[in-house]
């Protein structure tokens, strides 16, 4: 079943929104951050997302919750079209659906305690019917679900440790018991064992809520390990996109081969050819036209300048937006 | 958990939970952590020598400020008169005490309200960024900034005539656009702060969202700012009524007090000298208070 | 960058708009009739009713904006209520010396401050540090009007050794100069104080950066990390504070024009404030403002230049 | 290589940290070598010192830093008794060259990127050769090295200010600049963390062919596990300012000897299946103004015995060329420890 | 320190002139001293006395019924800057133009009674007036509206513009004016009569009494004031030498008539009562001055000589108020303008006051305000000065009047004696009227009076002063260096 299906998003960036540009005329630079992407989040899964940094990981997930202004396209959850909402059901979706941040502390008022922190989805839901007690026991049952020590309540956010500080924002999505939970890089700035702690700490919520992921990382080792389906994007689209043992298993856009190759495996017997990849990321301000990866692919062909390959299906759910397989498929017909 | 520990958070988050930020345990723990700075402390002693002398003023000055006695005028420092008598024969001593009333009152006074009006504005400013409303805020704050302070202040006063509340108000009403400079730029960042992202997630009201999460967060360089007007406030009283556009005499200001000792600077000079080391040591303590002050908020001065 | 300069130097004219707009209105907020006021008791009907027309102060307020904004576009500040001088001309005979003031105390603090400031941070704890603490500890506590006083008192009353009145125009160079001493060193003494401080504080800091560490680790020679890359970064606070230290400096200047009977811009508001002139209150607010907002511009674009990551909204 | 005389030889190293009355011990009796082009991968948890450890070779520590023993020979020569004048003149950027951890910072934000890689040039030609060279030779040196790491479009870059580069344009920029032939010890530190895996990946092929073609030798400190067992020759193990395990990359990933090691590789997802567990270490790395008695990792380690609680583990040598600083290594023998 | 040339003289003066155009002077105390270097009358005040002496007229008739006045000019007077001999035309037209009323002078009370001026030939005027001028000699004629302008040079230029280039034919032209900043004046080399020993002048505004002090102790002047408590250190300085001469002018404190609370005689007689004007005086003056005892100042013939004295009796002033049914005290919003000695004795007079239970509050009012709310009758109480000439009517006639009275004190016996005492020439009954009308004055208690002050000079003791006028008005034609 979907939970989630987005069709054609897409979410703009503006640049120069002063009023003396605006008076200038100056051209509003546009950043593409997203650009029309489509997939469908099933229940009880997870969803990597994968991709380098700015190639709008971020923005789509929050075009989700809808803090960011989507410029088009929509998002259905349980077939409500999200960007569609009047207040009222947004803040009822908003309850359901919840967001572990990227930037751990960032997304935490340093003037709030934890015990505050994480009270505050619970008294908004509740709204002066819960009183103190109960209100604390909830806390307390939060904490403890993710490993915490009761007094951290009383503790303000800078004086946790990254991978607890993690832990807290977890405990507060989870305080509503959402169906929905997208994690963005959840285990970025994380050491290696404490960032396994939060692997394990999010796996086990999912066996026991069965909460659905969006997991974003550009970590693949990761998301190969967590996510059940994977997208791969790439300056604002999806590249690629299926199982997620299919993927790796079958690598159809040269751009998640040269992800996927570059990726450095501890085993050492393991041999790998890297595939280098040559060029600058090109700008999301100014995309390339036709297909955006051309500047860089090692298979780059004369169509790709000017026609913008579409999602194919490469069979059983397997889809990827390359012309070298587009070009298969035309000859097969 | 023992009961009893888990009765003493539980407690302590009761105190905690409450929805009105926490400002006043904010402000302690900035007085605290200024007590704390190198300076600090001298400059918080000062400041509160000053608010005890401004609020017990009548009690421990040891005369009246506005008792004459012409026949003892112009006395030099004394037993009797500690600092000796102005050109009334009015106790000088007194008068700095009193005058120290009339600084904390215009100082507090203005920087309460240039800097509510300033934050308000500037918080509503920064949080419309891009709307019609920012735009005419920053114009305002733009133009009332591009005028020199005092000369402002002083044509306001001129106009409105010269009294200890149209003082406070031509000082506040040249200052609040500092405030809601420093309250806009502060809103626009904290703005974009993922913890009001997760707010607004949440489905909080923008009301809530900027009094609970977007205020308290952009006070730290308001607050210090506030140190430094507070004193500037200070100059700009006595230099007002220096020109005799301030405070009516009688009132004892030391701005006052250093006209009446510039007028008769060849008779008696240290007429001038006592409230210039009034203003003098006032200055001192607010600067070193409200580099305290600096230092205690920035994190990253208080790592060193 | 160019672009900034413009946006920089367009925005000027809103906000000049404004500043006239305040500027009229001041008249709305004086308490009685203000012909009357600016004409004190003698005035007798005729002479009122003339100069309400000649201020068009009988039209409704709309017109009587339009009449003061075309008038300061024709460079017309109108005329002295008390003397009938046009504001214009009181206005040209003040202002150099209000700007000799101004460029010598300032242009010499600032020179001297940011010397005394990189220098003392470089050498920490030598004497010149000591002395910039002094120095900046002096400034913050004796306000210019304040230390104008104590310099009169301390150089013309106890030691009369230095010219307390005027400009010194009779004098010939000298005569100018002489007369430039102690109300330059009052306002600027604080300025040496701040400045020095200012960029001591953020020399320190740059000191300590993670580029000069780069600067360093690669071998740059000493001088060139100090007196070059690391000074750059360190001026920039302290060319926006020069850039706002204008409007203050125009503000102590009222001051020490007063106490040196200097016949500046700041003494012309100041005695026709008291002489209820507002025509010329008017005109003199707003030349010191333009004066203010001029330094503002320049601060702002020099900022552009020794900060490439400016953006102007 | 010269087994009897290694490019860099630090013994006993042992750094303090002095923030107000706390004494933060960053570095503790840390001794290694290393030879002529070879690549020392160093890896352990954040703040465990690695960048200090960095910093302390270049001579670029913080004041507050305070070395209380130790040596560091570089090419025979005692470097924490070297004048700063020939640090300058001698060895900083022109033998040793770092590549620093933030690059974020790393470059003067009110210069050019042109002004200052010339800058740094023409230091480092005025130091080597004397002779004094044309604006352009540096230009076309700086525009050299910027492509060699990738930068598309270098000459028009070269008037860019470091803003209007991304952090990972800047890494490179930095590393264009360490990345010079001359060197003989590239101090890395975490030099590719701001970038993106594929170019990641091509910033280490330029690092590992220098160290082939050149000899250069490269301190590479990472905590990206795998990018260190595809680079380095040895590794070095670091916990809270003390050398844990050192050795060759296959000794140390193969058959970890020390228990912190074989619990950091088995938290790696990329070693296990989908589902499956990770490992997760226990507590928190400790303070180190207030480090436990014993061996530094006891309370967080499944094999701690008495003794850990009472000594420290020196570093002994497992295997050859194998080194690791626990009291079990002594009875388990070659053994692949495993934690789980 | 710098010093002067010997040609240069450096006089402080309190303000700066508004007009050098005499039909328009404003001021008297400002303007005066410079005006008459500038410019001469038909005749003037001899230097250092009251006594009228011919100037630019030689000789002059008076008609039996005093109406028509025929004067004979002096010959081969040159005005300044070239404009030509001063002829009959120049005083036709420097006299008519004050009334006329296009011209709109404010100084055409003066002149209200002329009717027309004659030119009988080139050295003649015959002034015609609708009746008698009493104080025309007195008052008018020596003082700003009777000296003669150039006609040449002020109908070409307008008062505007002649207001900045004056053209008289005084012992001075003017050589520059920078508003604010200095008056320069250069001795004319064509003066008819003695040429002035100093060569230039320069007259600098200088507000404040200490920034003058200060001046004259660096050298920066040769001539200017002092506060008055400064005033003794100079005395005794033997590099200066002092001058002063009794004040021509009368300060007192006001009551508002025709509002509560002093309505009521007997709270203004408490009032009279409750201060003690000794003590006040002292305070302002330091001793420097005497009390006043009436409006006009001692020097005057019509001074009324056995005034009342009213001494401190808060016993008194507290039963006047108990009859006025205040025993408790009321509260007084007393005006001041800015200046020192009115502060001071308001300072003093507030805390007198208190001791009858009488709450003063003190408002201190920058000049322009403090004129408009005053003559509005906007205040209970303000502490004000006239400046006097030695015609007693120039004085008390605003309290017959309508403006420039803010105490809003109406009499018509004392207008009526005003009226009177205007066209009386005998000085017997002119002295009667005066002192009567002083009597009204002092009985209606609208007033206390404070002080005449005093007017002192310092100068440095190379400077010769001249003759000095009784007022202490300066003669800097007479003055030289020693
Ligand atoms: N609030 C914003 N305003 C303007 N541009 C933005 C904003 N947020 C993101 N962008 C731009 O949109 C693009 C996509 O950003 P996004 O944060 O979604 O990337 P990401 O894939 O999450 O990267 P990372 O891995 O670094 O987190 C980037 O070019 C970024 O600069
Ligand atoms: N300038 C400094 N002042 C005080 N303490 C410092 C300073 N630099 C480093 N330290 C402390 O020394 C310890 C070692 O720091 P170091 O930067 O060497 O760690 P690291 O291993 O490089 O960590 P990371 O992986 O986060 O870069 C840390 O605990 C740190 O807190
Ligand atoms: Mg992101
Ligand atoms: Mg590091």
């Amino acid at each position: 079943m979907d939970l989630i299906e987005i069709n054609h998003l897409k979410t703009y960036f503006y640049q120069n929104k002063g009023f003396l540009s605006k008076l200038f005329g100056e051209g509003l630079k546009t950043i593409h951050a997203v650009d029309d992407v489509s997939l469908t989040i099933k229940k009880g899964r997870t969803f990597g997302l994968v991709g380098e940094s700015g190639c709008g990981k971020s923005t789509l997930g929050q075009s989700i919750f809808r803090l960011v202004k989507a410029q088009s396209g929509e998002i259905l959850f349980q077939g409500q079209d999200v960007l569609q909402m009047d207040p009222k059901t947004l803040m009822a979706f908003r309850q359901q659906a919840q967001l572990i941040f990227q930037d751990q502390y960032g997304c935490m008022n340093p003037r709030m305690t934890v015990g505050q922190i994480i009270a505050e989805p619970l008294m908004m839901r509740e709204k002066g019917k819960i009183d103190n007690q109960s209100l604390f026991d909830e806390v307390i049952r939060l904490l403890q679900a993710v490993n915490l020590d009761p007094e951290s309540a009383t503790k303000f956010p800078n004086e946790f440790s990254g991978g607890q500080a993690r832990r807290i924002g977890v405990a507060r999505a989870i305080a509503l018991t959402p169906v929905f939970i997208m994690a963005d890089e959840p285990t970025s700035g994380l050491d290696i064992s404490t960032a396994a702690t939060i692997l394990n700490l999010m796996q086990d919520l999912q066996d026991k809520l069965n909460i659905t992921y969006l997991w974003v990382s550009h970590n693949l080792n990761q998301v190969k390990y967590m996510s059940d389906d994977m997208a791969v994007m790439y300056l604002g689209k999806i590249v690629e996109m299926g199982q997620t043992k299919d993927i790796f298993r079958e690598m159809a856009h040269p751009y998640t081969k040269a992800l996927i190759s570059a990726v450095p495996q501890v085993s050492i017997n393991q041999q790998k050819e890297t595939i280098f990849l040559e060029g600058e990321i090109p700008s999301p301000i100014h995309p390339p036209s036709g297909c955006r990866f051309r500047t860089r692919c090692p298979q780059v062909m004369k169509r790709c300048k000017t026609h913008e390959p579409a999602l194919i299906d490469l069979g059983s759910g397997h889809l990827c937006a390359c012309h070298l397989h587009t070009v298969n498929q035309e000859t097969n017909n | 958990m023992n009961t009893t520990s888990s009765k003493r958070i539980s407690d302590q988050m009761n105190r905690q939970m409450s929805l009105t930020p926490r400002w006043t345990e904010t402000l302690i723990m900035a007085f605290q952590s200024v007590a704390k700075v190198k300076g600090g402390l001298i400059g918080a002693i000062f400041i509160s020598v000053m608010l005890l002398s401004a609020i017990c003023a009548q009690w421990i000055s040891p005369y009246d400020p506005n008792a004459q006695n012409i026949i003892q005028r112009f006395t030099g420092p004394g037993t009797a008169h500690l600092l000796g008598t102005d050109y009334l024969g009015r106790d000088i001593l007194s008068r700095i005490i009193y005058g120290c009333r009339i600084a904390v009152l215009v100082a507090f006074g203005a920087v309460s309200l240039s800097s509510i009006i300033g934050v308000f504005l500037g918080v509503m400013a920064g949080y419309n960024e891009g709307k019609k409303f920012d735009y005419f805020i920053i114009w305002l704050f733009d133009i009332v900034r591009s005028f020199p302070q005092i000369i402002l202040a002083l044509a306001i006063v001129a106009v409105m005539g010269p009294s200890l509340v149209n003082v406070v108000v031509a000082l506040a009403f040249t200052a609040f656009p500092f405030y809601g400079r420093i309250a806009r730029a502060q809103t626009l960042s904290v703005k974009e702060a993922d913890y009001v992202k997760a707010a607004e997630a949440m489905g909080q009201k923008p009301l809530t969202i900027i009094l609970r999460h977007i205020t308290p967060n952009i006070m730290a360089p308001v607050i210090v700012c506030l140190g430094m007007d507070m004193a500037t406030m200070i100059i700009w009283e006595s230099g007002l009524s220096f020109l005799g556009l301030g405070v009516r005499p009688p009132t004892a200001s030391w701005g006052i007090m250093l006209r009446n000792g510039y007028k008769y600077i060849q008779v008696s000079p240290w007429m001038i000298l006592w409230p210039a080391v009034a203003i003098a040591l006032s200055m001192i303590a607010f600067s070193l208070f409200s580099e305290g002050l600096r230092v205690a908020l920035d994190p990253k001065e208080r790592e060193r | 960058m160019l672009k900034y300069i413009i946006k920089r130097v367009l925005w000027v004219i809103p906000t000049l708009l404004g500043v006239l707009i305040i500027l009229f209105s001041l008249t709305y907020l004086m308490p009685g009739d203000p012909a009357s006021a600016m004409l004190g008791p003698r005035a007798t009907p005729e002479l009122v009713e003339e100069l309400n027309n000649r201020l068009h102060l009988n039209e409704n307020m709309p017109t009587r904006l339009g009449y003061y904004l075309l008038g300061v576009v024709k460079g017309d500040l109108g005329t002295s209520v008390w003397s009938g001088h046009s504001v214009s001309s009181l206005i040209s005979s003040s202002l150099p010396h209000t700007a000799l003031l101004a460029v010598s105390s300032l242009g010499v603090a600032a020179v001297i401050g940011v010397f005394l400031g990189a220098f003392s941070a470089i050498r920490q704890n030598s004497p010149i540090s000591r002395f910039v603490t002094i120095v900046s500890l002096l400034g913050v506590a004796v306000p210019d009007f304040v230390a104008a006083l104590l310099l009169v008192l301390l150089f013309c009353v106890k030691f009369p050794i230095l010219p307390s009145i005027g400009a010194g125009t009779d004098g010939g160079i000298l005569g100018i100069a002489t007369h430039l001493i102690l109300p330059a060193t009052a306002l600027g003494i604080g300025w040496v104080g701040y400045l020095s401080r200012l960029t001591r504080e953020s020399m320190v800091d740059v000191l300590d950066s993670d580029y000069i560490r780069t600067a360093k680790a690669f071998a740059l020679p000493q001088r060139s990390i100090a007196y070059v890359y690391a000074l750059k970064n360190a001026i920039i606070p302290t060319i926006t504070v020069i850039g706002l230290g204008v409007g203050k400096l125009l503000g102590g200047a009222v001051f020490v024009e007063i106490i040196f009977n200097r016949p500046g811009l700041g003494k012309m508001i100041v005695d026709a404030v008291y002489a209820r002139d507002f025509p010329v209150v008017q005109g003199g607010i707003l030349v010191a403002t333009i004066l203010f907002v001029l330094a503002n511009l320049l601060a702002d674009i020099s900022y552009g230049f020794v900060n490439p990551q400016i953006q102007y909204d | 290589m010269n087994k009897e005389n290694p490019l860099l030889e630090v013994s006993n190293l042992t750094l303090d940290y002095r923030l107000g009355k706390k004494r933060m011990r960053a570095l503790d009796r840390v001794s290694f070598q290393l030879e002529k082009g070879e690549i020392l991968g160093v890896a352990g948890e954040s703040g465990c010192g690695k960048s200090t450890l960095g910093l302390s070779i270049i001579k670029l520590l913080p004041k507050i830093a305070e070395i209380k023993r130790g040596e560091i020979l570089f090419e025979g020569r005692d470097l924490l008794n070297t004048s700063e004048n020939d640090m300058n003149r001698k060895i900083r950027g022109q033998k040793i060259s770092m590549i620093f951890q933030n690059p974020q910072n790393a470059l003067n934000p009110v210069f050019t990127i042109g002004k200052q890689m010339t800058d740094i040039l023409r230091a480092q030609s005025k130091y080597k050769n004397k002779k004094m060279r044309s604006s352009r030779f540096f230009r076309d040196q700086a525009i050299g090295r910027l492509k060699s790491t990738g930068i598309a479009d270098p000459s028009a870059r070269l008037s860019n200010y470091p803003y209007e580069f991304s952090g990972g344009m800047k890494q490179r920029v930095m590393i264009g600049m360490a990345l010079s032939s001359g060197t003989s010890l590239l101090l890395a530190d975490e030099a590719t963390t701001a970038l993106d895996v594929t170019i990641e990946a091509q910033i280490n092929r330029l690092i590992s062919d220098l160290a082939a073609q050149y000899g250069t030798s490269v301190l590479y400190v990472s905590h990206n596990l795998g990018v260190l067992a595809e680079l380095a020759d040895r590794i070095m193990i670091m916990y809270a300012g003390r050398i844990f395990e050192m050795g060759t990359t296959t000794d140390v990933f193969d058959s970890p000897s020390h228990p912190y090691s074989a619990a950091l590789l088995e938290s790696l997802p990329s070693r296990q299946a989908r589902g499956k567990r990770l490992l997760s270490i226990p507590g928190i790395v400790p303070p180190l103004d207030n480090l436990p008695q014993g061996c530094s990792f006891h309370p967080r380690c499944k094999f701690a015995e008495d003794i850990c609680k009472r000594e420290v583990p020196p570093l002994e040598q497992v295997t050859d060329g194998h080194f690791s600083a626990c009291f079990l290594d002594n009875k388990r023998g070659r053994k692949r420890l495993k934690w789980i | 320190s710098e010093s002067a040339g010997k040609g240069e003289l450096k006089i402080a003066m309190w303000e700066d002139v508004s007009t050098f155009d005499p039909g328009w002077m404003t001021s008297a105390e400002r303007e005066l001293v410079i005006m008459s270097c500038l410019y001469n009358g038909l005749v003037k005040y001899k230097e250092g006395t009251w006594d009228i002496v011919p100037d630019l007229a030689e000789s002059w008739e008076i008609s039996p019924d005093g109406k028509i006045i025929t004067f004979k000019l002096r010959k081969g007077v040159q005005f300044h800057k070239g404009f030509g001999e001063m002829t009959a035309e120049d005083v036709k037209y420097s006299y008519e133009r004050i009334i006329d009323p296009a011209v709109k002078s404010p100084e055409k009370g003066q002149w209200e009674l002329l009717d027309h001026v004659d030119v009988v030939d080139k050295y003649t005027a015959k002034l015609f007036f609708k009746s008698k001028k009493v104080t025309l000699f007195t008052s008018v004629l020596p003082m700003n509206t009777g000296f003669i302008v150039s006609k040449k040079a002020a109908e070409s230029m307008g008062h505007e513009k002649f207001g900045k280039n004056p053209v008289g034919t005084g012992p001075y032209e003017l050589a520059s004016w920078e508003p604010k900043q200095h008056v320069k004046l250069e001795a004319f080399n064509k003066y008819w009569g003695q040429t002035p020993k100093i060569n230039k002048i320069t007259f600098l505004p200088i507000v404040e009494d200490s920034t003058c002090e200060t001046a004259l102790k660096t050298g920066e002047i040769q001539v200017g004031r002092s506060s008055m408590i400064t005033f003794g250190s100079f005395k005794k300085d033997s590099k200066f030498k002092v001058y002063s001469k009794p004040a021509l002018k009368t300060y007192w404190l006001g009551m508002t008539v025709n509002k509560p609370p002093f309505d009521k005689l007997e709270l203004r007689q408490a009032f009279r009562y409750a201060v003690n004007v000794d003590s006040i005086v002292e305070a302002a003056f330091y001793g420097t001055a005497k009390r006043a005892n009436t409006l006009l100042p001692p020097g005057l013939p019509d001074y009324w000589a056995e005034a009342p004295v009213y001494k401190q009796d808060i016993a008194k002033a507290k039963s006047l108020m108990k009859k006025a049914g205040k025993p408790d005290g009321f509260t007084v919003k007393l005006f001041v303008p800015a200046n020192d000695a009115e502060r001071i004795m308001a300072e003093v007079i507030k805390a007198d006051a208190a001791k009858a239970g009488i709450e003063v509050i003190i408002e201190v009012k920058e000049i322009g305000a403090f004129n408009e709310a005053a003559n509005k009758g906007q205040t209970d109480a303000y502490i004000q000065f006239y400046t006097s000439t030695i015609d007693p009517n120039y004085i008390m006639q605003w309290f017959a009047g309508e403006s420039w009275n803010p105490s809003q004190w109406r009499n018509a016996e004392f207008t009526a004696l005003i009226k009177a005492g205007a066209s009386e020439s005998d000085p017997q009954k002119r002295n009667q009227i005066y002192v009567d009308a002083q009597k009204i004055a002092d009985k209606d208690a609208w007033a206390i009076w404070l002080t005449h002050g005093t007017k002192f000079w310092i100068a440095q003791n190379t400077v010769n002063m001249g003759s000095i006028y009784p007022n202490g008005r300066l003669a800097p034609w007479e003055m030289s260096f020693k």
